[in-house]
């Protein structure tokens, strides 16, 4: 594009924002609505980074300000401005929800963050040098923490600042130690600076890179954080947190790994521990996500489980560099970005489909929801597409990208030492993703099914307004679903350009061949459509009755309850699981015990609770030298003196 | 004066200041520590002489004069008087005993010998073994310092670190600039006056100068 | 074109035959149980009983509730027709091992919510058993397959598969092929609910699965939904006999390999029926607990044919 | 050209006699802050001068661009510290806790604080820089011990013991130093001043200086809060009036640390490498101590008096890293933790006299009872524990990068895990304060002059974060270079 140009579409993106966000602190009843439309017409030109990109090839653009480290600027390649205009039209969605839902803060700080938040993504998917980058990345963590903060939910939010600062200072200091090899801040001018560092350096970058990001998203043990946080933190807080600042993250994390780090193939050793860590991750969360009674927390153990999918297939791609095809790791990483773009689409929906559910229903807790799909047929529909796509049923987008991570899993025989590597890598990616799809059942069946749980009845029905957002998320699941292919095809072309990685399409052109999602889906909406068509022409009468109650009369309760239903699985994987078993006095009887399983997080349990133990033990430890007394404060002066002047005399 | 002479009259000054450190440290009366810091005061003017007469700096005789004034006489009548107006008490309570406070001084003593000694050849004064006995004395203060509990023995024992630091100070360059020695050396006073109406004020707020008392601030 | 018609008219053809098969299955159940046990032919009047009927629904189910047995027959359909049966190459450009197996999920998805769907407790439990076993059989299907592919040189397009093993001829009937062959088929009995996963033929509250989950059908809903498990199983028996045994398999479609393919198709179909029969009257079914056991099993089975592909 | 240096310290003294001279505390109040305004006018050309590189050197004084940075610092933190005086003290007035003469009085020795800080970054003599600073402590043990309470009186009679035993040793190095520099220059009246003292930093003898630093460290660090001689600093901070502490933390420590860097340039060409060490270890301990008091503070100041050391800890590991962008970023860190320190600890006077106590367990419902002081209190939060787009962030990565471009991978690592550490116990300790209903009795304070210096260190520490004209970040360069003998 022209620099003018370029110029002029970054601040009808940027600047309605940064209005937005001092709109939105002005104290009146108006400052919400005029602050998210603000926001909704940077997102909205957001959304249009890829169409412009395919007009007018990359934007770029440096700010008339700099830095401390320099100007500040920005550059939009291929990549980038596909997962900004993806991360846009979930931005927009889930804004224009916001909007009209009850349970969204009223004022207009809310949306003044969001705005930030808007601001804060862009800029660190688009960064082209490291300050800006950094601050944009610190700053997703400050709005998704400040957005995230309601009522009582102070420690679950102060948990989730200081894990995801960990991983912030984490990705810091790989930035900083790679500006120490490069030449120069840009970071466009950065490509496989592991020539210049050697391979344990760039080994320590890319732990550092992935435990770093890996906070974000929740990479073990560094997970804790999301359950307790998406399940106080206001519902468009959390659906923006799993899906736009993930895309952030898996972004910034592909890029450095594999265009500015470069993978070589001494790494051999640490992807399959990366490999490890993430399939463990993923499998944990899906285990975890079974026992969870809301749905916000099985939402969040889901995330956990996609993103480690995506980390997966980044690491098979660091594997895949030791004697793999370039066509190979560029599918695998294909597969990786793939993912988080439709885990970014239909995470949304599903956040969105939970939240109104609760603004619906006043309820939190899957146990007394039900019946949803009877009242609300629209709404049901809506989000069956949205638990489709989570369970990676074709034809909608979860299946492509999961299709695509077990093809290039399948593809990688061969190469060195993978073959027990790669089978356990399927197995992974198998049960992790059969384990999401029964929680995504669950979920799904004891939100929408079966008969109200609770007297309490369905407050309010779901308005268009709300379902609008959820309706463009359902047809962007589909969507990119069928033109799965095509969208595999482009970020193919992306990595291309933004790794060392060769290009070579062998493989790409073999998969329009194999993954047919059209065909699928015409096929069986067809067949579908056809034998429906067939039995209304032939219409048979249908009575309604009540559920066959085997002669006692049905009550609410009387249903499978939620934890009874993944209970077979628990027992199964029972060593797993931290469950304590808890006896309590009955308050209705005195004579009666009440036994409760409680599913407490083993890591929070063993490994933060001790931790934070330990860490407070030694500040009280080091907190009694303070002890009041002047005379113990000479002492400490005269103990350094002396020991200091020994110290330089004798050594 | 003869530079032999001369030499041995700072010898025997210094060795005196350092004993008479030592014997603040055994002191249990307030009293005779302000007597022992008097006295070692005087040695240290008596030593600006010594050293302003051998060397020709007539500055050095202000400073002994100063000194004399002051720290012979000035702050120990105005401590005495403080400490019968406060009913302080004659005794320095003191955190450690005797013989283990002297035998910390020893080792005080031997650690000021084993730094400065490198420095010795570096200086080419007529004064610089006097180098780790000033070391000494301004441990031997700071020592005093963390040992002793009341307001006003702290004072003695910064006051006595001063000293010292004033031995260093001619030890190994015959005195600084005259700007800066008197520009010291009221600051000095200052500290002392400020610290004396603080520790009139905390008297008057407590009851008492033993800062043992003074132990509420902390974690 | 000709391509096309072979394809719908295999398709077509392995409808036609599911529930003959389920018939012949449950006949020869019977007698090795020395009973004289129905017609082969029952499955048909059954099925078409059940079109004629009209339909009681529960008052708590929603529009979920009838929508899902076209799903599910659909989804057969649509596996129908990319499953090699006689012809081995018709599917090509969406014929996927893959896929497939993802179809499955489906299927097995929207019997489940099913379940869920009229708020019983047969549905639930039901629902909820199959999920258990579904994610035990997930990684060994998954990687029976991959066995599968690997040893047919990394594709997974399916009718890429029997010429390739044919191709290699007999050396090809390595540890690896039956190692995963016989994970498939431990698959094969799981995913159909057979002994001694599940019995088709109990209603007892508290063993059943399968027919836990379409305790609240009748009617169409319920001919469909019997429709598309005997199709199920039809689909698994002929995977086995297409791609891991896939000798006879009509390569080109010239009218005598054409022969020869029906001929061998229907004769390894049978085979594999008799077997499940065999092992109906033989096994119980198992303690539900104690089927991670078998299904870890094949797991192991399917993990060893994979490294007996490189070690062997 | 002489440009009138000694007006920097003029003024100040004449404000002083001036406010004693006032009819009622608030026109005291006014003078000082008229005062501190002329002194950033005053010091504006001299400053600038400085910057572009030409040293000022005449009489006593020497003004060079070192000296300018700590002087504008100084400045700013004043003009605040007199604006938000004015408010907090009437409100002292109103509620009888001290009279109008002591408001008076404590703009006196307010004045001649300012006077004594901005003393020490222009006389040339290291011996008079001692002077000085010896002067500073015993103008602020006034202002610490100003609310007569038992506690005041502790934490003052604590200060000026310590930090007098501090600056004891202090001059013991100064002498050191002197011993080493009349050796080589022979009896020059001048061989204590420190542009001669750095011209022949070369010649001195390494043994003397060694030995020097280490007294200089020990002495000056006291008065800079460095652990462990920084015992002092939680008392003095917490029990001063709240512009007080906030000069105290954000311009006294500066001033210590500005004598440790004069000697430690000097020891950096005596003994390369030593003094680096030296600074290096006691920022560490400071930055660890600073994170382990922080977590377990329940006192709101005391807090803030800890994360002081710890940022001096912080800075003293950049300036002991030593490389011109490792020094780079540690003199954006003083100018950025000295802008952002007095926010927090206003929003934190405000707290302690709306809610009438010190103690964070106690203070729930900010946000709904003083909207504007919890907004502020969170964004200084947020500001000094180093999160973008403030400045404080920039200077600890700067610093960081600064370490890693060094090779010093685990003083890098080391930092972080304490900036960790701290990070987690003052937001928590803060935001829990956040949250809950109006708090009833408590008297919120309002005023322009409370809510007029946040807001401008608000704007300055967020605009030094994200924008750097290029004159400052090359006047900043060109210190890091001459400081890190780059030059």
């Amino acid at each position: 594009m022209f620099p003018v140009y370029d110029g002029l579409y970054l601040s009808l993106m940027l600047v309605p924002a940064v209005f937005g966000v001092v709109v939105g602190a002005v104290p009146s009843k108006h400052a919400k609505a005029a602050s998210a439309s603000l926001c909704g017409w940077s997102a909205l030109m957001g959304a249009l980074a890829y169409p412009l990109f395919l007009y007018g090839g990359t934007v770029s653009y440096t700010f008339p300000v700099p830095s401390a480290w320099g100007p500040y600027s920005v550059l939009m390649d291929d990549l980038s401005s596909m997962i900004v205009s993806i991360s846009s039209v979930v931005f927009l969605a889930v804004l224009s929800h916001m909007m009209r839902s009850a349970s969204a803060p009223r004022n207009g700080k809310y949306a003044s963050l969001a705005c930030t938040l808007f601001i804060a993504c862009v800029l660190a998917m688009c960064a082209d040098t490291v300050m800006l980058l950094l601050m944009a990345w610190e700053t997703v963590t400050l709005a998704t923490f400040l957005m995230s903060l309601r009522g009582k939910n102070g420690t679950a939010a102060w948990k989730f600042f200081v894990i995801a600062h960990v991983g912030g200072l984490m990705v810091i200091c790989s930035f900083l130690a790679m500006a120490s090899y490069a030449d120069g801040q840009t970071l466009s001018s950065w490509s496989d600076l592991s020539t210049v560092m050697g391979v344990p350096a760039s080994c320590g970058v890319i732990v550092l890179l992935f435990v770093g990001f890996g906070t974000k998203l929740g990479l073990i043990p560094f997970h804790v954080w999301m359950p307790d946080l998406y399940s106080s933190a206001p519902t468009h807080t959390s659906a923006l947190m799993s899906t736009v600042s993930s895309n952030v993250a898996v972004l910034v994390l592909f890029k450095s790994v594999f265009g500015y780090v470069g993978v070589s193939d001494e790494m051999y050793v640490l992807a399959v521990i990366l490999m490890a860590a993430s399939s463990f991750t993923a499998i944990w969360g899906a285990l975890e996500s079974l026992v969870q009674t809301e749905p916000k927390r099985i939402l969040a153990y889901s995330s956990m489980e996609n993103m480690a999918l995506v980390l997966l297939c980044f690491s098979l791609g660091m594997l895949f560099s030791d004697g793999g095809s370039p066509g190979l790791i560029t599918m695998v990483l294909v597969a990786g970005l793939f993912h988080a773009l439709n885990h970014s689409v239909f995470k949304s929906l599903m956040m969105l489909t939970v939240g109104s559910a609760e603004d619906c229903t006043g309820e939190t807790a899957m146990e007394r929801m039900g019946g949803l799909a009877k009242l609300m047929p629209a709404f049901s529909i809506v989000s069956l597409v949205a638990v489709l796509s989570m369970a990676a049923v074709p034809p909608f987008n979860g299946f492509a990208s999961e299709w695509l991570m077990v093809q290039s899993l399948m593809g990688g025989e061969g190469i060195h030492m993978t073959e027990i590597i790669l089978p356990l890598g399927v197995a992974v990616v198998g049960i992790s993703g059969m384990m999401a799809a029964v929680s995504y059942a669950r979920l799904y069946g004891f939100m929408f099914l079966g008969r109200p749980r609770s007297e309490r009845r369905v407050s309010k029905m779901i308005g268009a307004s709300s379902l609008a957002p959820m309706v463009l998320l359902a047809l962007l699941c589909f969507a990119m679903g069928i033109f799965a292919t095509d969208i595999m095809g482009r970020l193919a072309g992306g990595i291309g350009a933004s790794t060392t990685i060769p290009s070579d399409d062998s493989y790409m052109a073999h998969l329009a061949g194999t993954l047919n999602v059209p065909m699928l889906a015409g096929i069986l909406l067809v067949s579908v459509f056809a034998v429906s068509g067939l039995s209304r022409v032939f219409r048979k009468k249908s009575t309604r009755s009540p559920t066959w109650d085997c002669g006692t009369p049905l009550t609410e309760e009387m249903q499978y309850s939620s934890v009874g239903f993944s209970q077979p699985l628990v027992r199964v994987f029972h060593p797993l699981y931290g469950d304590v078993m808890e006896l309590s006095d009955d308050e209705s009887s005195k004579d009666c015990k009440r036994y409760s399983i409680r599913f407490a997080e083993p890591f929070a349990e063993r490994l933060y609770v001790p931790l934070s133990n330990l860490v407070m033990k030694g500040a009280k430890y080091v907190g009694r030298t303070q002890n009041g007394n002047i005379q113990s404060y000479f002492g400490y002066i005269l103990i350094v003196l002396v020991t200091l002047l020994v110290a330089v005399r004798f050594i | 004066m003869d530079v032999v002479i001369s030499g041995n009259l700072i010898d025997l000054c210094v060795v005196a200041m350092l004993l008479l450190s030592m014997l603040a440290m055994t002191t249990t009366r307030i009293a005779q520590l302000l007597n022992a810091f008097a006295v070692q005061s005087l040695f240290l003017a008596f030593l600006a002489f010594v050293v302003a007469d051998s060397t020709g700096r007539s500055e050095l005789y202000v400073l002994g004069a100063i000194t004399l004034a002051v720290k012979v006489a000035g702050i120990p009548w105005a401590m005495k008087n403080t400490a019968v107006r406060l009913h302080a008490g004659r005794e320095v309570d003191s955190t450690m005993g005797i013989p283990g406070s002297l035998l910390i001084s020893a080792a005080l003593i031997i650690v000021a010998y084993l730094v400065t000694e490198p420095l010795m050849a570096t200086v080419d004064t007529i004064t610089r073994n006097c180098l780790a006995m000033s070391m000494s004395v301004i441990l031997i203060g700071l020592f005093m310092m963390v040992t002793r509990r009341k307001a006003m023995t702290e004072a003695v024992g910064l006051l006595m670190m001063e000293n010292g630091l004033f031995l260093g100070i001619m030890s190994i360059s015959y005195g600084m600039p005259l700007v800066v020695e008197i520009g010291i050396f009221f600051d000095v006073l200052m500290v002392a006056v400020i610290i004396g109406i603080f520790a009139l004020r905390i008297s008057r707020a407590f009851d008492t100068i033993d800062t043992s008392v003074l132990r509420r601030l902390k974690e | 074109m000709t391509c096309v018609i072979l394809s719908l008219s295999q398709a077509a053809l392995m409808i036609a035959l599911s529930p003959l098969f389920a018939g012949i299955l449950r006949k020869t159940k019977a007698r090795m149980q020395h009973r004289v046990g129905s017609s082969v032919f029952q499955p048909y009047r059954d099925v078409a009983k059940l079109f004629r009927k009209s339909e009681t629904v529960s008052k708590d189910a929603s529009w979920l509730f009838r929508f899902i047995p076209y799903v599910c027959f659909g989804s057969m359909v649509l596996l129908s027709l990319m499953t090699p049966f006689v012809l081995a190459d018709v599917a090509a450009p969406y014929g996927d091992l893959i896929s497939m197996v993802y179809i499955f999920t489906l299927y097995r998805f929207m019997m489940v919510l099913g379940g869920l769907e009229g708020g019983s407790v047969f549905g639930g439990m039901g629902s909820s058993r199959e999920m258990m076993m579904s994610v035990l059989i997930e990684p060994s299907l998954l990687l029976s397959l991959m066995a599968l592919s690997g040893l047919t040189g990394g594709s997974t397009v399916m009718s890429d598969i029997p010429p390739a093993l044919i191709g290699m001829g007999v050396i090809v009937l390595a540890p690896a092929l039956v190692l995963a062959a016989s994970s498939f088929f431990i698959t094969l009995l799981a995913e159909n609910a057979r002994v001694p996963f599940d019995n088709p033929s109990t209603h007892l509250e508290l063993t059943m699965v399968h027919e836990g989950m379409l305790i609240e059908y009748s009617g169409r809903g319920l001919g469909l939904m019997e429709l598309s498990s005997m199709m199920r199983i039809m689909i698994f028996a002929s995977m086995i006999g297409a791609l891991f045994f896939p000798w006879g398999i009509a390569l080109t479609s010239s009218p005598a390999d054409l022969a020869v393919g029906v001929a061998s198709m229907l004769l390894k179909v049978l085979m594999i029926m008799l077997a499940i029969a065999a092992i109906e009257s033989y096994l119980a079914k198992y303690r539900l607990f104690r089927l991670p056991n078998l299904l870890t099993a094949s797991f192991a089975l399917s993990l060893l044919a994979m490294i007996s592909l490189y070690i062997l | 050209m002489t440009l009138g240096v000694e007006l920097l310290i003029i003024i100040p003294v004449a404000a002083a006699l001036l406010s004693l001279a006032m009819p009622s505390g608030k026109t005291a109040a006014v003078v000082s802050v008229a005062c501190s305004a002329a002194v950033i006018l005053v010091s504006l050309p001299i400053c600038i001068k400085a910057l572009g590189g030409e040293a000022t050197e005449y009489g006593l004084w020497y003004v060079d661009r070192l000296s300018a940075v700590f002087i504008l610092v100084i400045g700013v933190v004043g003009l605040m510290s007199a604006m938000y005086s004015y408010g907090y003290l009437s409100r002292d007035v109103e509620e009888k806790e001290i009279s109008s003469k002591d408001e008076r009085q404590y703009h006196m020795m307010f004045n001649l604080f300012v006077a004594a800080m901005l003393s020490v970054c222009i006389v040339s003599s290291m011996g008079i820089l001692w002077i000085t600073i010896e002067i500073t402590t015993l103008v602020s043990a006034f202002l610490v011990g100003f609310y007569r309470r038992n506690s005041a009186l502790e934490a003052t009679w604590k200060y000026l013991m310590i930090c007098s035993v501090g600056i004891t040793l202090g001059l013991v190095g100064i002498t050191l130093m002197y011993a080493s520099s009349s050796h080589v220059l022979g009896d020059d009246p001048g061989a204590l001043n420190w542009p001669v003292l750095y011209e022949a930093a070369a010649g001195l003898d390494p043994t003397l200086i060694k030995m020097a630093f280490v007294f200089v460290i020990i002495g000056f660090g006291t008065k800079m809060g460095l652990v462990p001689m920084h015992t002092w600093l939680p008392d003095a901070h917490s029990q001063s009036p709240t512009p007080v502490s906030a000069m105290l933390s954000a311009a006294l420590l500066n001033c210590a640390l500005y004598a440790i860097l004069r000697f430690q340039m000097i020891a950096d060409v005596a003994v390369p490498g030593f003094a680096s060490m030296l600074m290096i270890g006691f920022g560490m301990l400071s930055l660890a101590a600073a994170a382990a008091f922080i977590l377990i503070s329940k006192d709101i100041k005391r807090m803030l008096a800890y994360s002081s050391i710890e940022h001096m800890g912080i800075i003293a590991i950049g300036f002991g890293i030593g490389t011109p962008l490792a020094v780079f970023g540690a003199l954006f860190h003083i100018i950025a933790h000295s802008m952002t320190k007095p926010l927090v600890f206003f929003s934190a006077g405000n707290v302690i006299q709306g809610y009438g106590t010190r103690d964070m367990d106690e203070v729930r419902g900010l946000r709904k009872t003083m909207p504007f002081t919890a907004f502020m209190l969170g964004a200084g939060t947020l500001a000094i524990v180093g999160l973008p787009p403030f400045s404080v962030f920039v200077g600890e990565i700067t610093i960081l990068s600064g370490a890693v471009s060094a090779g010093m991978y685990h003083v890098a690592a080391l930092t972080v895990v304490f900036i960790v550490l701290v990070f987690a116990g003052f937001t928590r300790n803060i935001f829990k304060m956040m949250p809950g209903d109006v708090a009833t009795g408590a008297k919120v304070p309002r005023g322009l002059s409370r809510s007029l210096p946040m807001a401008l260190l608000l704007v300055i520490t967020l605009l030094l974060g994200l924008f750097m004209p290029e004159g400052v970040s090359n006047a900043l360069w060109s210190i890091a270079d001459w400081f890190s003998g780059a030059v």
